[in-house]
């Protein structure tokens, strides 16, 4: 079961999310019926890094997105929707027990 | 040497020291006629459909890990065909034909068990869309009848049809001709039965690179062995498809999750059959060893690792300790996981890509190997040929584009 | 407003009643609301409830007999005596014209459970994955997590008495595995 | 007696407790603190059962966890009852019966021993080669009928329990700085250095005594204290420090982010657990760190017959001795490439059993331990090795070759009645490889050990290398100190041997054929060095390959004792290195694990929630019958005097429609949407358009998912300009929520607007039917019900029996209708109150079967049932309600995809049949009588009921272009023969729609 860093309320567990799938997926309407279906279906898939989607859903509810290894499942980075993603940060260390709560402040 | 009683026999006397390798180990030849991307079942039968019937025989399987690695050796093993689009009960159907004798034309006992593949509802939706199946596969010539409680219980004795469970059983469908084979077998069999025919099996041959010439068609393959040149390439690499196909700038509607299975420790003959339960997640069948053989789910999110969580596992077992009361006291002896490449709709895609000489045989998800034999025939003719075989050519990537989805899991929320 | 004629009747969750180790009781009825905003909303709801509601994740605040529980960077559970519901939705939207926000009577949709007892938080850790050790789960800390199979808000009032807040069709069911679990306990 | 190969003092056993326990009938007595196993060598008892394949008499090999042969089935009760324990750790209580498996008639005689005759025949992956039958037979036939029955039959080894296991399963998530897996001298040294420096710590140990090879030492001194005792204090400082000790408990899996699963076992060591108290407890751990002082496994040697009863490890010699005061035999041989069996050796001498030899294979081993064993008059035979033993039941003598490369002919046999073997340990490195560290080969000493760890993690001690229980002690505190910031702590140790070393792979040289000789490598299995080089030889050269081929290390003990020399010996034959053949994969549990554990306290009522709503009370106590919608019970109907379905149904309809029917719509799903944006986010959300629906007006929505499908519906009241009220689909309402949230947050953040679940906020009394205003209006007040004030699709709050609600006038029965939202405290109330009226009338309560009925006879479809996720809301023939001129809305993209809008769709339908018979729902359309097999299907049917309000049989369908079909014949091909149906308008009933406006 993963630990998964919600960047509001810190690391929980897995059993308190749902996941989402690919994050940064943009809804191109506009775009012809092939432009259409990479939007709906297409996918990078990548084996390595993924920006994923996250819920925590029995948690704060919030959607947010974070970068992945899918070979080691390990997380490198949470934030929030909207944010761009992070170039390629160090892995969050394995074993941080949570704080309850220990996310980051609301930001105005 | 044939396999048979006769020259088991013999061989018993010599201590079986004239049993030749059941397929050769070559080097790669620097160019063939075509190449297939993994030596699962898929890619397997694929080269031997391609030798047998098609007549091609400078061709090669390359496999990055060992024959029969990858979800072929790590599955549940159900086969059933009573599918509901007719698009896939012809697909599915064509495989159970060629289960039936598949030992005899292999020569080797893949241990194709019809004992019975039994799907329980749980309410009365799971009812509704299991006797829409019964009416669509009866009109398809597929078997598939619908039992009470009662038969389902007469059918899998351990089954508990107490009305006074969380979800009573309200009634099953059964497939007789479902059932299970020994999935080592069947890529063991192909891979020998293909080797005998000239097919190079490469294995420890990770696919690095295709190339493409300057017309963007394939030209060839770059491998952790060389080089390899050929005009023609079927990828059929399941969970890794997307890197696969990735080497050629080919993007798919696929995402690849870890799919988890447990089997027991052994015990004497306790389930007759295979019991499928979607609506609580739980499918069981026992093996000829004796273990009890389980289905669990998918982790939620996208991985290639072959593991996931304990959670996935635990779930599993509540639902089938709840079904089979009997089981509660018996072990988990060992659980691991496959990377299943999952489609939009959950039916595989076969057929042609966006790059000349480059056909695709993936999305099988959690259901492939029942089709084992069936992908692997029309395949062959698809890339033997150029074109589609009739059974696959409804399989095609551009549906994605028009709509024309065959949506399996919308419509009965089935898997395996 | 409820007319006293009219009963009002807990959902069906059979009387949890004290355990040997754990005492597990339902909480008397309550005023709750669902209270969404920014922050500028949530100054307002706080003034209107004499007491500001906590900007810091999965923490709470109380003043009186009122609490306000953080659930989400734009959401809290505002708890209050059950008297008290028709004025102060009336206050929290009087102080908050012309604000964008969301204030949902959310009363009867939950119930409350005390849980008290030096093993509680061994018994909540029966279905609840989360760390409930003082140190990381605090006197006052509160959050949305889950427990076994069902979504509960777990809010820590001493070292050994939680408040569990659960849908009210799920309280049959979580009174029945916190019953269950007890037997684990020892 | 419990014994008379007891020794008269010493061990872990509490002599002065006895204890009667029953071995295949026999009664035999031990002590507290026996395992079967050692108990039963206590009596010289050593065949145990019989080997899976070849049905070949065995004895206990080892002495723990990796005990592949001594299996046995424990029975409690009936229902109690567990096949494939290792005897090695079923711990012993007062009336414990217990069974030898795999033979009949009994364990001495055994009929399938004719397979050992057979076994050349047997050889590795023989079934893949034979038993097909010819393809005239009919393909699979003769073997699913005729060869697969009877293999069935033999394999498996226990026989499986029959009825329902009545014990509970307990559950604990738990939380720590530091856990440690293994108590040996490693772990308890790592765990006390973490709890010293204050961290939060736990430790496993999966033996009922914390300790591991300190129990085994009893000449060894730890910080002045025989070893044993020392652990014990250890335990007890670690318990006063807080932490978590937990005996009898196996870490079984090592999961991502530093997630481990244990298992403790809690009443199967009691002779009278305690009612209803749990069996076993999962504990799911996540730690800071984690220590792995897991120990080793010793290795057995591969020779010729290496399975006879009689032939053990020889450091389970040493553990049933020291730790059992058992001597597992009287003259031993004792065979061995590793020093540590001397030191056996020299404690069983001293224990009295007399050491006829020790052979080590080694050409010149030296060292303290061989010094020590000659000084004492050992006789050792240096280079030489076994090439067989006899005796079948029970080894009689070992055949003892002077020079290992010499011929069969050149040996002695030396009697004896214990063959001792070591090859040499392996480390434990299973969890360590289960986390995804990456294992390291060390040439050396020829074993993998725990290279780069991939979590926070380390390994201490024998499963780290370590070798010596100072060595142990070291690593453990050194790890236990890094992993907590913590002091290493230095332990004082005196009897120790860190020099003692050694270690062989693979098949000892024996000069025999080795094609006529079973030299065991999996012992559980049946697997010999011969069926290795037999897969090898057939092409099956990857180790994952052999493994699968042969069977070996895939039997219950996975392979702990096997898989080193499996691996060697496929080396061997492919001319590789070991690493170059690499292992197999460590997977989850370490030791098997009872599913009931890991199912937990989920069975019964509480497998999955069950969700009743606030007139669950009043159905239950009508008599209703329920369904399950989800994790909801509906009442279903409402049965009085013995009424089937179909009759109370009939009765429920046509009182509904001729009086009045109240329903219970509790299960509804509802989000409050507020917002200053709330409007546009619900034109973004449905199909429909709500900018122009005026406050206290509802209308019917349509959600689509992205693909352009039907996703779900439900009517929607505006209560002010920023306030709507949702319903949803019963089943579809965590999921409609979550789909709106999703959008709400990530693709239209710029909105204004807020969701939340007031599902059960509000109980829902639909009130339907002519006289549903006349129930209704003396209990409401502040709301005008006539139809001038309070139209159709329109909203109200007020109140009702004095407590608040939102009304709707809405119907999903065509008739005049209400729907009263009341919080849910108050819903029973007011139901009452709604009842007492409408009974009072003349009208009744139906259930969701009649709901069913009445919305199909107006043609009104069903998320779910009418749609199938490929479904438009054109096919369903509600086009008209798509806002087209709205510029976006989830799904309006897809609507003109290709197939989308191609002709043939399927279109909703209704269909009329002859006679009284029901159509099947989900029966297939087609446009003959008599379709060929294959023939394509236009259509299905998706509802179907006998209509009480019309007295004929109805159906809705969805055909290919079946709105142009109106008025011609389909066919609903069945069993008995096409039954011909005519296409007609779905609506079957009040297609003008009067009722709804009375
Ligand atoms: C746990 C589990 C249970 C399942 N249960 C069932 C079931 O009960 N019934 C059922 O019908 N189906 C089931 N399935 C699905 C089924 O296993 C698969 O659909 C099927 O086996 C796929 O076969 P394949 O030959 O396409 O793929 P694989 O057997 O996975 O073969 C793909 C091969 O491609 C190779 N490859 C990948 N990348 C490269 C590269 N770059 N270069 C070279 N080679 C490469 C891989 O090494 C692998 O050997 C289950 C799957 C799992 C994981
Ligand atoms: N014959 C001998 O002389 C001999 C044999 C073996 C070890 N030793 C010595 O003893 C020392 C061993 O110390 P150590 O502490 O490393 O090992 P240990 O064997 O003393 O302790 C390991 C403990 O971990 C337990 N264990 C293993 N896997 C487990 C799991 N998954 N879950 C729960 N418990 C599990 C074992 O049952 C054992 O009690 C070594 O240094 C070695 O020198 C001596
Ligand atoms: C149908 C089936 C039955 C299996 N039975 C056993 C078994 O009896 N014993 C065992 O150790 N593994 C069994 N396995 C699991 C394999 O050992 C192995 O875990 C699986 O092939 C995945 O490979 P991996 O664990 O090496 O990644 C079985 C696998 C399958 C698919
Ligand atoms: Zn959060």
């Amino acid at each position: 079961m993963l630990l998964i860093p919600c960047p509001y309320c810190g690391p929980r567990p897995e059993l308190e999310f749902r996941n989402a799938g690919h994050a940064h997926i943009a809804r191109a309407t506009a775009a012809d019926d092939q432009g259409w279906a990479e939007t709906l279906f297409y996918r990078d898939n990548p084996k390595g890094v993924i920006a994923e989607r996250w819920r925590h859903f029995s948690g704060c509810g919030r959607f947010f997105n974070a970068l992945r290894d899918t070979v080691s499942d390990g997380f490198l980075a949470s934030y929030r929707v909207g944010e761009p993603r992070p170039a390629a940060p160090p892995p969050i260390p394995e074993g941080e027990a949570p704080r309850i709560g220990a996310g980051e402040e609301p930001r105005p | 040497m044939r396999f048979s009683f006769a020259n088991l026999v013999r061989q018993s006397f010599s201590g079986h020291q004239g049993w030749p390798e059941q397929w050769r180990d070559p080097e790669p030849k620097a160019a063939y006629d075509a190449v297939i991307i993994g030596a699962g079942g898929h890619g397997l039968a694929t080269a031997y459909y391609m030798a047998a019937e098609h007549g091609l025989r400078n061709i090669a399987v390359v496999d990055k890990g060992w024959l029969g690695g990858g979800n072929t050796g790590r599955n549940t093993t159900i086969i059933r065909s009573n599918y509901l689009w007719e698009e896939s009960e012809a697909l599915y159907d064509h495989a159970l034909d060629l289960w039936q004798d598949l030992s005899q034309v292999l020569n080797y006992n893949v241990m194709y068990s019809p004992r019975g593949c039994m799907m329980l509802a749980h309410n009365i939706h799971d009812v509704q869309v299991f006797k829409r199946h019964v009416h669509a596969n009866r009109l398809a010539g597929i078997d598939n009848e619908w039992l009470t409680p009662e038969e389902a219980k007469e059918f899998c004795p351990i089954l508990n049809t107490s009305e006074r469970v969380r979800y009573p059983i309200l009634g099953a469908t059964l497939q007789r001709r479902g059932g299970v084979a020994r999935h080592d077998a069947v890529a063991w069999g192909y891979a020998r039965a293909a080797s005998a025919l000239g097919v190079d099996i490469l294995q420890r041959c990770e696919v690095k690179g295709i190339t493409r010439d300057a017309s963007g068609a394939v030209s060839g393959l770059d491998t952790t062995r060389g080089p390899i040149a050929t005009r023609r390439v079927g990828v059929v690499a399941a969970g890794n498809t997307s890197v696969v196909m990735g080497m050629a700038g080919v993007r798919l509607p696929l995402e690849s999750y870890p799919l988890q299975a447990l089997v027991s420790e052994p015990v004497k003959p306790m389930m007759p059959c295979v019991v499928m339960s979607n609506t609580i997640h739980a499918y069981m069948s026992q093996s000829d060893k004796g273990e009890l053989v389980i289905g669990a789910g998918t982790d939620s999110y996208i991985s290639y690792s072959q593991t996931g969580g304990l959670h996935i596992a635990t779930h599993t077992l509540d639902a089938i300790c709840e079904l089979f009361p009997a089981v509660r006291r018996l072990r988990m002896l060992r659980s691991w996981g496959g990377i299943v490449d999952v489609t939009p709709d959950r039916s595989p895609i076969i057929g042609k890509t966006p790059v000349p000489g480059l056909f695709v045989n993936c999305g099988w998800g959690t259901g492939g190997f029942k089709a084992t034999p069936g992908s692997g025939h029309v395949f062959a003719h698809q890339v033997a040929t150029g074109e589609p075989h009739p059974i696959n050519a409804p399989f095609t990537l551009d549906r994605f584009r028009t709509g024309r989805l065959i949506d399996e899991a919308a419509a009965a929320a089935v898997a395996h | 407003m409820a007319d006293p004629s009219i009963a009002r009747t807990a959902p069906r969750a059979d009387p949890p009643g004290a355990g040997a180790l754990v005492s597990l009781g339902l909480v008397p009825p309550a005023t709750r609301f669902s209270f969404r905003g920014d922050a500028a909303a949530a100054d307002g709801c706080g003034r209107a409830l004499g007491l500001a509601l906590p900007r810091v994740a999965c923490r709470s605040a109380e003043a009186g007999d009122r609490a306000v529980l953080w659930l989400g960077p734009d959401e809290w559970l505002v708890l209050a005596p059950e008297a008290e519901t028709v004025p102060l939705f009336a206050a929290v939207e009087a102080a908050l014209a012309g604000v964008p926000h969301a204030l949902v009577d959310v009363s009867h949709r939950q119930v409350g459970f005390a849980v008290l007892g030096r093993l509680a938080p061994a018994l909540l850790n029966a279905g609840c994955p989360l760390d409930l050790d003082l140190s990381a789960f605090p006197i006052g800390a509160c959050t949305r997590t889950v427990l076994a199979k069902c979504d509960v808000v777990l809010w820590r009032r001493g070292p050994d008495a939680f408040r569990l807040e659960v849908n009210r069709s799920f309280a049959d069911y979580l009174a029945g595995t916190l019953r269950v679990a007890e037997r684990g306990l020892g | 007696m419990s014994g008379q190969h007891r020794t008269p003092r010493g061990g872990r056993i509490d002599r002065a407790r006895p204890i009667r326990f029953t071995f295949d009938g026999h009664v035999y007595e031990g002590c507290h603190g026996d395992t079967l196993a050692s108990a039963l060598l206590a009596h010289g008892v050593h065949l145990v059962g019989r080997s899976f394949k070849y049905h070949r008499p065995r004895g206990f090999l080892a002495a723990g966890a990796e005990e592949p042969n001594a299996l046995c089935t424990v029975t409690r009760d009936r229902a109690r009852t567990e096949p494939n324990l290792r005897m090695t750790q079923v711990e012993l209580y007062d009336g414990l019966d217990a069974a030898s498996q795999n033979s009949w008639p009994a364990r001495g005689f055994d009929v399938g021993a004719i397979n050992d005759l057979l076994s050349p025949l047997f050889a590795a992956g023989f079934y893949y080669k034979t038993f097909m039958g010819p393809r005239a037979v009919g393909g699979t036939t003769m073997w699913a009928k005729l060869f697969e029955p009877v293999i069935r039959r033999a394999a498996g080894l226990g026989r499986p329990p029959t009825e329902a296991d009545p014990d509970h399963y307990a559950n604990r998530f738990a939380h720590c700085d530091v856990l440690v897996v293994g108590g040996g001298p490693a772990g308890l040294a790592a765990a006390l250095a973490a709890a010293r420096a204050g961290r939060r710590t736990m430790v496993c140990d999966e033996n009922p005594e914390m300790g591991g090879a300190l129990l085994t030492h009893p000449a060894a001194e730890v910080d002045g204290r025989p070893a044993a005792a020392w652990a014990a204090s250890a335990v007890e400082e670690l318990r006063r420090l807080g932490a978590t000790v937990l005996p009898r408990t196996q870490g079984f899996g090592y999961y991502n982010h530093n997630f481990v699963a244990l298992t403790e076992r809690l009443t199967d060591h009691l002779a009278h657990p305690a009612a209803g108290a749990p069996r076993e407890r999962l504990w799911q751990v996540r730690a800071r760190h984690v220590v792995l002082a897991t120990g080793a496994t010793e290795r057995p040697l591969v020779f010729p017959d290496n399975d006879r009863p009689g032939v053990m490890l020889a450091d389970a010699a040493r553990a049933f001795l020291h730790r059992w005061g058992v001597k597992p035999g009287t003259e031993a041989v004792v065979v061995t490439a590793h020093d540590a069996a001397y030191r056996t050796a020299l404690d069983l001498h001293r224990a009295g059993v007399r050491i006829a030899r020790i052979v080590d294979p080694r050409p010149r081993p030296a060292g303290p331990a061989l010094d020590a064993a000659r000084a004492a008059g050992l006789p050792v035979t240096a280079g030489g090795t076994v090439i067989g033993v006899k005796g079948s039941l029970r080894v009689s003598a070992a055949l003892v070759a002077r020079s290992a490369g010499a011929g069969a002919t050149d040996h002695e046999a030396v009697p004896c009645d214990l063959v001792l073997m070591s090859g040499g340990f392996t480390p434990a490195v299973h969890l360590f490889s289960q986390s995804r560290g990456k294992l390291r080969f060390d040439a050396a000493t020829q074993r993998y050990l725990p290279g780069d760890a991939a979590q926070a993690q380390s390994s201490a001690g024998a499963c780290a290398g370590a070798w010596g229980l100072a060595a142990a002690l070291d690593g453990g505190s050194a790890a236990g100190a890094a992993a907590s910031g913590g002091e290493a702590l230095r332990h004082a140790v005196s009897g120790d041997h860190p020099e003692d070393g050694g270690g062989t792979l693979g098949t000892l040289p024996h000069g025999r054929d080795p094609s006529r000789v079973k030299a065991f490598v999996d012992f559980q299995n049946d697997v010999t060095a011969k069926d290795i080089k037999l897969a090898v030889r057939e092409g099956f050269k990857s180790i994952e390959h052999v493994k699968r081929y042969t069977t070996t290390g895939m039997a219950t003990d996975q392979g702990k004792t096997s898989n080193m020399n499996a691996l060697a010996i496929a080396a061997g034959a492919l001319g590789r290195t070991l690493p170059e053949v690499g292992l197999t994969t460590f997977r989850q549990p370490y030791t098997p694990v009872t599913f009931g554990t890991l199912a937990g306290a989920a069975r019964d009522e509480l497998f999955d929630p069950v969700r009743r709503t606030p007139i669950h009370g009043w159905a239950e106590a009508r008599g209703a019958r329920f369904e399950d919608v989800g994790q909801w019970k509906r009442a279903w109907y409402f049965p009085v005097a013995g009424e089937d379905l179909h009759a109370a149904v009939a009765r429920e309809v046509r009182a509904t429609r001729e009086v009045a029917g109240i329903f219970d719509a509790s299960t509804l799903g509802k989000i409050e949407v507020v917002g200053p944006d709330a409007a546009e986010f619900l034109n973004r959300l449905y199909v429909n358009s709500w900018s122009k629906l005026g406050v206290g007006r509802c209308r019917y929505g349509l959600m689509l998912n992205e693909p352009g499908f039907v996703m779900d519906d439900g009517v929607v009241g505006r209560l002010a300009l920023d306030r709507f009220h949702v319903t949803t689909t019963t089943g579809g309402a965590p999921r409609v929520l979550h789909h709106m949230e999703d959008y709400l947050q990530t693709e239209f953040p710029e909105l204004r607007v807020w969701l939340t679940s007031v599902t059960e906020q509000w109980a829902v009394i639909a009130v339907q039917g002519p006289r549903a205003r006349a129930i209704l209006e003396p209990l409401v007040e502040g709301i005008d019900l006539s139809s001038g004030a309070f139209p159709h699709m329109a909203i109200r709050e007020g109140a009702i029996c004095g407590v608040p609600t939102r009304l709707f006038r809405v119907s999903f029965t065509g008739e005049l209708g209400f729907e009263v939202n009341v919080p849910s405290d108050h819903a029973a109330a007011v139901w009452d109150a709604v009842w007492a009226r409408t009974e009072a009338l003349g009208g009744v309560a139906y259930g969701t079967e009649s709901m069913h009925v009445m919305r199909a006879e107006k043609g009104y479809v069903i998320v779910g049932q009418e749609t199938d996720g490929t479904v438009t809301p054109d096919d369903l023939g509600l086009g008209g309600m798509v806002g087209r001129a709205k510029p976006d809305f989830v799904g309006r993209r897809s609507l003109s995809r290709p197939d989308l809008v191609a002709p043939g769709r399927k279109q909703l339908v209704g269909l009329r049949t002859e006679g009284t018979a029901v159509l099947e729902e989900g029966a297939q359309i087609t446009p003959v009588p008599d379709p060929k097999r294959g023939a394509h299907a236009i259509g299905h049917v998706t509802s179907a009921y006998a209509s009480p309000t019309l007295g004929v049989p109805i159906a809705l369908a969805l055909v290919e272009n079946g709105r142009a079909l109106t008025g011609q014949t389909v066919y609903v091909p069945m069993p008995g023969g096409a039954i011909p149906a005519r296409v007609v308008s779905p609506v079957f009933y009040d297609a003008e729609g009067e009722r709804l406006h009375g």
